[in-house]
């Protein structure tokens, strides 16, 4: 609601998301191209610190930089469909370590089968949007609220569940490679970079395919009009929270392979960095715009941003600046991008 | 299609709808109290009142957005409950709303089959598809909207087309219609009245509100009239006169509306408001006119003929690419419409809901609202001062309302309206620009509110009236400039000006276009979005 | 204004109560001081809590804590003072209402506490340099993983290796220090960057558990094992395993189970009246590959 | 119709944040009651802390409650016009921190007066928050953004400017009292708690009886109605923001002086505990509604939760647990009072 009316005329993308855009292949090349310029931002980070350091560009550095986007890029996906809502996760941080714990629970202490784990650990990430869901949709609760509390309460649980110490993966050595492992012979990425696209490709499908795509727009942009429409929105919204759940889960999972141990301690604070991918990205949080691709770029800005500057041997403090604001530079020369699109 | 008495109505016969001792209440408001109403298949039912008498209230029993606190209804006969909107549509009952339900941030063909979108595989939706058949909709029902197009983006009248598109794309038997030609303008109501002819079927039936009284004796049957929520009678329309209906609504004999009879005009004064050359980027060309204090000049023209970007490039809303703006003969920069109204320009919002209220607070905070520094010392507000403007507001415009404190989203769509205007009322500028005033306005109230702008210019105000309904431009003003394809055709005076003469120069310029390209269309595939909603 | 409850409160009968605020409570290292002091308070027969903000740079946190911690009118109190400065006031406070303070893990800027049991990390961390050096023959490019900027453990245990390296080692250079907060995931990211960017880099130093572990990943991840040496601080099981298969050099290890048993008893001491000593030196150790089973060290280690 | 005029009169339902209210005597009184029940949440958590344990009720654990809320408190007051008019600010926490640092940077580098550092920390908060709302209404950047990269910028100068040390109030140690001082005598709360009472009584006068405060709400109900009613929207934007960096300049002093240092790593996290009391009181993260009084109630309602199980020593753990679930119940009794005043 902060925009004014001088801006507005000329702001905000043509249509949500991913719009209709022209039919034809002409239509789609050139919607396709003014999508990679939001690139822009990203491509010229790239160009600045591969010449600032050579390192940089390096095939291994470039693997790093994608496997340190692998887990906060999957909670941004799923908090994606939440913000194009018109709501907030702030549990999915904690959530995740949550799910982690679970996983060791499933894994270590009750010793079942590698797959089972993993999918284990998705589901309770289901288990905790879904209860998410239910008390904002059903109780009313507003999400901030709502998924403060499980906030805190999946960081507690977390704690309890394993008795604060850190849960190893004795059991199953094979799980270090869920994440680690390199499925693709020759190829140095490893397996969460994959996951990663991976998830990216179907939570786009989702999100331009689907009906409940469809539905996650227009409850985010009019709940009002979306429930006279005859779509049952409360419904619909604990779905949406159940869909970001299991991407928290299988961030956790992620997680807890890369790390070969659960980690009850942390998760606290990695909510406000993916919601920030997810901002950067484009989606707004007023609901009913936003973009899967956006996203995307969002945690590659700033994990390019993040790896740049440790590569770069910023003193951190700097860095911590630095990063403040180039994320403005980033998101306002998008817009200026965006508004030009516009306008031509 | 003649009509029937109620008293012929037999269990084998038995009507399409009936309503029997419907009454709601909301906290502070008796808003229907025992309200019958019968539909017979076959027929156009007008529903008339006067703002706030219940209509809209009643059709959103019939459409599962409030229950109500007793009644019956039954649709052929059988007895239903209708608690979900999900509900009604089952029943077959589709309802066009009087305030929008659009999803903004959606296409106009996404926005058509919301909810009921063809699938496949159970979840997977194509917008080619969905592309493709709301364009053959639009077809049919003769809008001109490009399906990709976002709603946002559309004119009040393009939304109000595509509530229309998407009510008539649902099989429906009983199809409701709240205020659908408030913001159309005479062509297009001649359209929607074909697609209505078109939809009526002995089966089927049409529920039509409307405070233009032509259109109701045009096209419905007969015509119930409600007075503060009670229920007056219905009477067939080919039998009853007009004024009777009015009468019935109001509760007294109005004096039929005068001709119009503006005062003289001291044609020397200087212009209070001059605009010169005025272009926007994307439609306005070279736009020129001016007006003088007492003075009420009109604006009239075609749907998306530029009237309204006119006054939004005026009070700086919208950037213009060229022109010069002269208050009282000195130029003036004017960036927003902040700069504007300290320059002592006004502007009334055609679109109520999303640029002219805060639905969410308060009648007195919504008349207040540009007036607060008047209304004020050293930045602490005078509530009591407040308090009096608000009331009244309130009493000059017979806005009904429980009592000041009353969230503005609570009033019905009229009251909404009045708020509106006493908002600028109060304002004390010299330029006051009203973009389509009556929107919603019940008859008796409507001749209330001329007669408010007639004592406003009489003081010496500028008046600028931008209006789809030609009587109503025709009644009040002095001049009228006539837009056509972002330029002025022409300025008529008031001796000058007729229905015949304003469409003349409305279409000359569409007329010239029209044969090679599509221009309507394509204005709007060129533009940007037109204005952000915010929906919740 | 807590006279006539003074030396009786916290519930539980007469059961003495002591509480303790530590800096943290999520990690490892304070999870084992916990357990030593739920350990000493078991055997004598007094009630503990535990408590720790999030993180150590939480200060106001743990005043918040100690003012609460004061109000259950404990017997005695021990603290882990994260600014000695800021605790100052409450433990005056608790001076004049007679409750002992005894100061554990660093010491505290008064002589309010009528004990201190801690490690010096400074040295400890100058330990840690020592054995870095030697790993790497005294020459070569070290970066430093911290856990944490501001907080005085982090930064002595920075300062403490640096300063050493400085003064003893001429040939030794510290191109990089980092931080990142103790968190495994991200103390990782900021190893490998640190290895992409120093392709010759020689060591690396973990100033706490995360940190160290964190270290431990990357250096798998980029598969330098054969040419980095990790030095690491604390113990875990991912430490352990570390240096048992050879990927960390060996780490510096303080004893925190000891340190909670010490600060218990010399609480129980202290409302016995017995005279205590002005510090208790807790200790530290270094440990590798080969000392990690030896007797002397393994009571330090805590997984 | 006349009738309208005789109803108008009569009080009708309360509209949102300080309606203009009955004008009777008895209208008042009964708008006040109800107000008051808005404590029902925080009176039943302090009563059953009390029978819990007898030591809460005490008074000097009172006053600690109370001062514990103060930092919070201050922060959440000044958030709550931000909130109101449908934005957000993330860097009140970390700006507090850098905020605190500048009064160190006065009073102990440059050795200026007290005074002088009191009122220049909270100017400098001024400023943190002209730079907020400049970026947000004049770049267009949506707040999330903005006040995200001012949180980093902030921590980052922190650190840079204090040379990542605490800086101790050596030079004036009665800045010590700015806090922690008993200025009424005979009464044992400290001035920061006198303090925050203050402020969150200009705050109630600011919003709900100046033109400053109507905007605030206008805005958030509808930005562009708002601009269209002459309103220089951008302008009173900066404002709001410029104000809410007041409050987070006086909440750097408060810290400063309870803790006699500033402490420059400190902050993160604040903005959330700030932005939960404010929307425990019942502000709509959506813009357009809330009050002084219902954030005041949240801040309490947070601490005494705090405070109530430390000192029934609940295990850490279990307290996150416990803090998620009460402030759901909190939230949702809440909800129901306000629907059930509505329909009577
Ligand atoms: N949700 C609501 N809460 C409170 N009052 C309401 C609500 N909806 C309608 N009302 C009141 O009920 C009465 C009837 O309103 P309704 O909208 O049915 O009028 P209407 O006949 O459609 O008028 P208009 O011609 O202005 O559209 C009005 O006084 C209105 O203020
Ligand atoms: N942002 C925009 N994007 C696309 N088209 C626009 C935009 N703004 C205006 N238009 C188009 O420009 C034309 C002029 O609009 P304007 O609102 O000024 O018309 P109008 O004469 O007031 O008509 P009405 O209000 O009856 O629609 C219309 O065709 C409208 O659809
Ligand atoms: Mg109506
Ligand atoms: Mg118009």
């Amino acid at each position: 609601m902060s925009t004014t009316t001088t801006e507005t005329r000329a702001a905000g993308p043509a249509a949500p998301g991913e719009p209709p855009q022209g039919t034809g292949l002409l239509g789609r090349l050139r919607s396709s191209l003014q999508q990679m310029l939001a690139f822009v931002s990203l491509i010229v980070l790239f160009i600045f610190f591969t010449v600032a350091n050579p390192d940089f560009a390096s095939v291994s550095n470039i693997s790093g930089i994608l496997l340190a986007t692998a887990v906060i890029g999957i909670l941004a996906l799923g908090t994606t469909f939440v913000i194009i809502t018109g709501g907030i996760d702030l549990s999915i941080g904690t959530g995740m370590t949550l799910c982690s714990v679970m996983v060791g629970v499933f894994l270590t202490y009750w010793g079942l089968p590698l797959w089972v784990g993993v999918l284990g650990g998705i589901a309770f990430g289901a288990l905790i949007g879904l209860v998410n869901g239910s008390v904002i949709s059903f109780l009313g609760i507003p999400p901030f609220i709502a998924t403060l509390a499980m906030m805190m309460v999946a960081q507690g649980l977390a704690l309890v569940i394993s008795g604060t110490k850190p849960i190893y993966f004795t059991e199953t050595p094979g799980f270090f490679n869920v994440a680690m492992g390199r499925s693709i012979p020759g190829l140095v990425i490893p397996n969460a970079v994959i996951i990663m696209f991976i998830a990216a490709i179907i939570a786009w499908v989702l999100l331009s395919r689907t009906v409940f795509g469809r539905y996650t727009f227009s409850i985010g942009s009019n709940a009002e009009a979306t429930a006279l429409s005859g779509i049952n929105v409360r419904r619909w919204q604990v779905i949406v929270y159940t869909v970001a759940g299991c991407f928290t889960g299988l961030a956790g999972v992620i997680m807890a392979s890369r790390l070969s141990s659960a980690q009850p301690g942390q998760g606290m604070g990695y909510e406000l960095e993916a919601i920030a991918a997810v901002i950067i990205g484009g989606t707004s949080l007023q609901g009913g715009k936003g973009s899967i691709i956006g996203t995307v770029i969002g945690a590659l800005i700033m994990s390019v941003l993040t790896n740049g500057l440790q590569i770069m041997s910023i003193p951190q403090e700097w860095q911590k600046v630095v990063v403040g604001v180039v994320i403005l530079i980033a998101v306002f020369v998008d817009m200026v991008r965006r508004k030009r699109q516009e306008s031509t | 299609m003649t009509a029937q008495t109620l008293t012929d109505t037999t269990a084998t016969d038995s009507p399409l709808l009936e309503l029997r001792g419907i009454s709601k209440s909301f906290p502070g408001v008796r808003a229907l109290d025992d309200v019958e109403l019968t539909l017979h298949g076959g027929e156009v039912l007008g529903l008339i009142g006067e703002n706030g008498a219940g209509k809209s209230t009643l059709m959103k029993i019939l459409s599962g957005i409030h229950p109500p606190d007793a009644g019956r209804i039954a649709i052929n006969g059988r007895e239903v409950e209708i608690l979900t909107p999900k509900a009604a549509e089952t029943l077959g009952v589709t309802i066009i709303h009087q305030e929008f339900n659009l999803a903004s941030d959606l296409s106009v063909a996404q926005n058509i089959f919301l909810g009921r979108e063809p699938r496949s595989l159970g979840m997977f939706v194509s917008d080619a598809t969905l592309n493709r058949r709301a364009a053959a909709l639009l077809e049919r029902v003769g809008v001109d909207l490009d399906p990709r197009t976002r709603v946002g983006d559309l004119t009040v009248a393009g939304q109000q087309m595509v509530e229309i598109a998407k009510a008539l794309s649902v099989q429906s038997d009983i199809l409701i219609m709240d205020e659908p030609t408030a913001a159309l303008n005479d062509a297009e109501v001649a359209a929607l009245h074909d697609i209505i002819r078109g939809f009526v079927s002995p089966t089927t039936g049409v529920i039509y509100i409307s405070h233009r009284m032509e259109e109701l004796k045009r096209i419905t049957d007969r015509i119930t009239v409600l007075r503060d929520g009670q229920y007056v009678g219905t009477v067939d329309t080919p039998d009853t006169e007009l004024r009777t209906v009015i009468a019935m609504m109001v509760g007294r004999e109005i004096t039929a509306a005068q001709e119009p009879a503006p005062a003289h005009i001291d044609a020397a004064a200087p212009p209070a408001l001059e605009v010169e050359g005025l272009s926007t980027k994307r439609l306005l060309r070279e736009v020129s006119f001016s007006v003088r204090r007492g003075e009420i000049l009109g604006f009239a023209g075609l749907m998306g003929a530029g009237r309204t970007e006119v006054a939004r490039a005026v009070i700086g809303a919208d950037p213009h690419t060229s022109g010069t703006i002269r208050l009282d003969g000195t130029p003036v920069r004017i960036a927003s419409p902040a700069a504007a109204a300290a320059a002592g320009i006004g502007y009334l919002s055609e679109d109520r809901k999303h640029l002219g209220l805060l639905l969410d607070r308060s009648v007195a905070d919504n008349i207040a609202l540009s007036s607060l520094p008047r209304l004020s010392t050293a930045g602490f507000v005078r509530t009591g001062a407040i308090r009096e403007a608000a009331h009244a507001a309130v009493d000059t415009l017979r806005i009904k309302t429980p009592s000041i404190g009353q969230q503005v989203k609570n009033l019905s769509g009229g009251n909404q309206q009045k708020v509106v205007i006493g908002k600028w009322l109060l304002h004390d500028s010299g330029v006051l620009i009203f973009d389509e005033p009556t929107r919603g306005i019940d008859v008796g109230a409507k001749e209330e509110i001329y007669a408010l702008l007639q004592s406003l210019a009489e003081q010496g105000k500028a008046i600028i009236v931008i209006s789809s309904e030609l009587p109503e431009i025709l009644r009040l003003c002095h001049r009228v400039a006539v837009m056509s394809e972002g330029r002025l055709a022409g300025t008529l005076d008031a001796a000058e000006a007729s229905q015949e003469s304003i469409m003349e120069l409305a279409t000359a310029h569409t007329q010239a276009i029209v044969h090679d390209t599509p221009q309507p269309t394509d204005t709007r595939d060129r533009g940007g979005p037109r204005h952000e909603h915010h929906d919740h | 204004e807590s006279a006539e409850s003074g030396g009786s409160g916290g519930g539980d009968g007469d059961q003495p109560y002591i509480a303790i605020v530590s800096k943290g409570f999520q990690h490892q290292f304070w999870q084992a001081v916990k357990q030593g002091a739920e350990e000493a308070a078991a055997e004598h027969d007094v009630r503990v809590t535990f408590e720790g903000p999030e993180t150590e740079t939480d200060v106001d946190q743990q005043i918040q804590m100690l003012t609460t911690a004061l109000d259950k009118n404990p017997d005695a109190i021990a603290l882990a003072a994260l600014d000695s400065q800021a605790a100052a006031p409450l433990l005056e406070r608790a001076q004049s209402s007679d409750i002992p303070v005894i100061a554990f893990d660093s010491g505290v800027d008064s002589d309010i506490p009528v004990t201190t049991a801690a490690t010096d990390n400074t040295a400890a961390a100058a330990e840690a340099a020592k054995h870095m050096a030697e790993a790497i023959d005294g020459s070569g490019k070290i970066a430093i993983v911290a856990h944490d900027q501001t907080s005085s453990s982090g930064r002595d245990r920075r300062d403490g290796f640096v300063g050493y390296m400085e003064a003893n080692e001429p040939d030794i250079e510290i191109v990089d220090t980092q931080y990142g907060g103790g968190d495994q995931l991200k103390s990782t990211d900021i190893a490998n960057a640190m290895i992409e960017a120093n392709p010759d880099l020689a060591g690396l130093y973990g100033t706490n558990e995360g940190s160290a572990v964190g270290v431990v990943n990357a250096v798998k991840e980029k598969d330098v094992v054969d040419s980095v040496t990790i030095v690491g601080f604390d113990s875990s099981k991912a430490q352990l395993d570390a240096i048992r298969e050879g990927t960390e050099f060996g780490a510096v290890t303080q004893n925190p189970v000891g340190i909670g048993r010490e600060t218990v008893e010399a609480a129980v001491k202290a409302l016995a009246g017995e005279d205590l000593p002005e510090t208790i030196d807790t200790g530290f150790y270094w440990y590798d590959k080969d000392t990690i089973d030896s007797e002397e060290i393994k009571p330090n280690l805590y997984e």
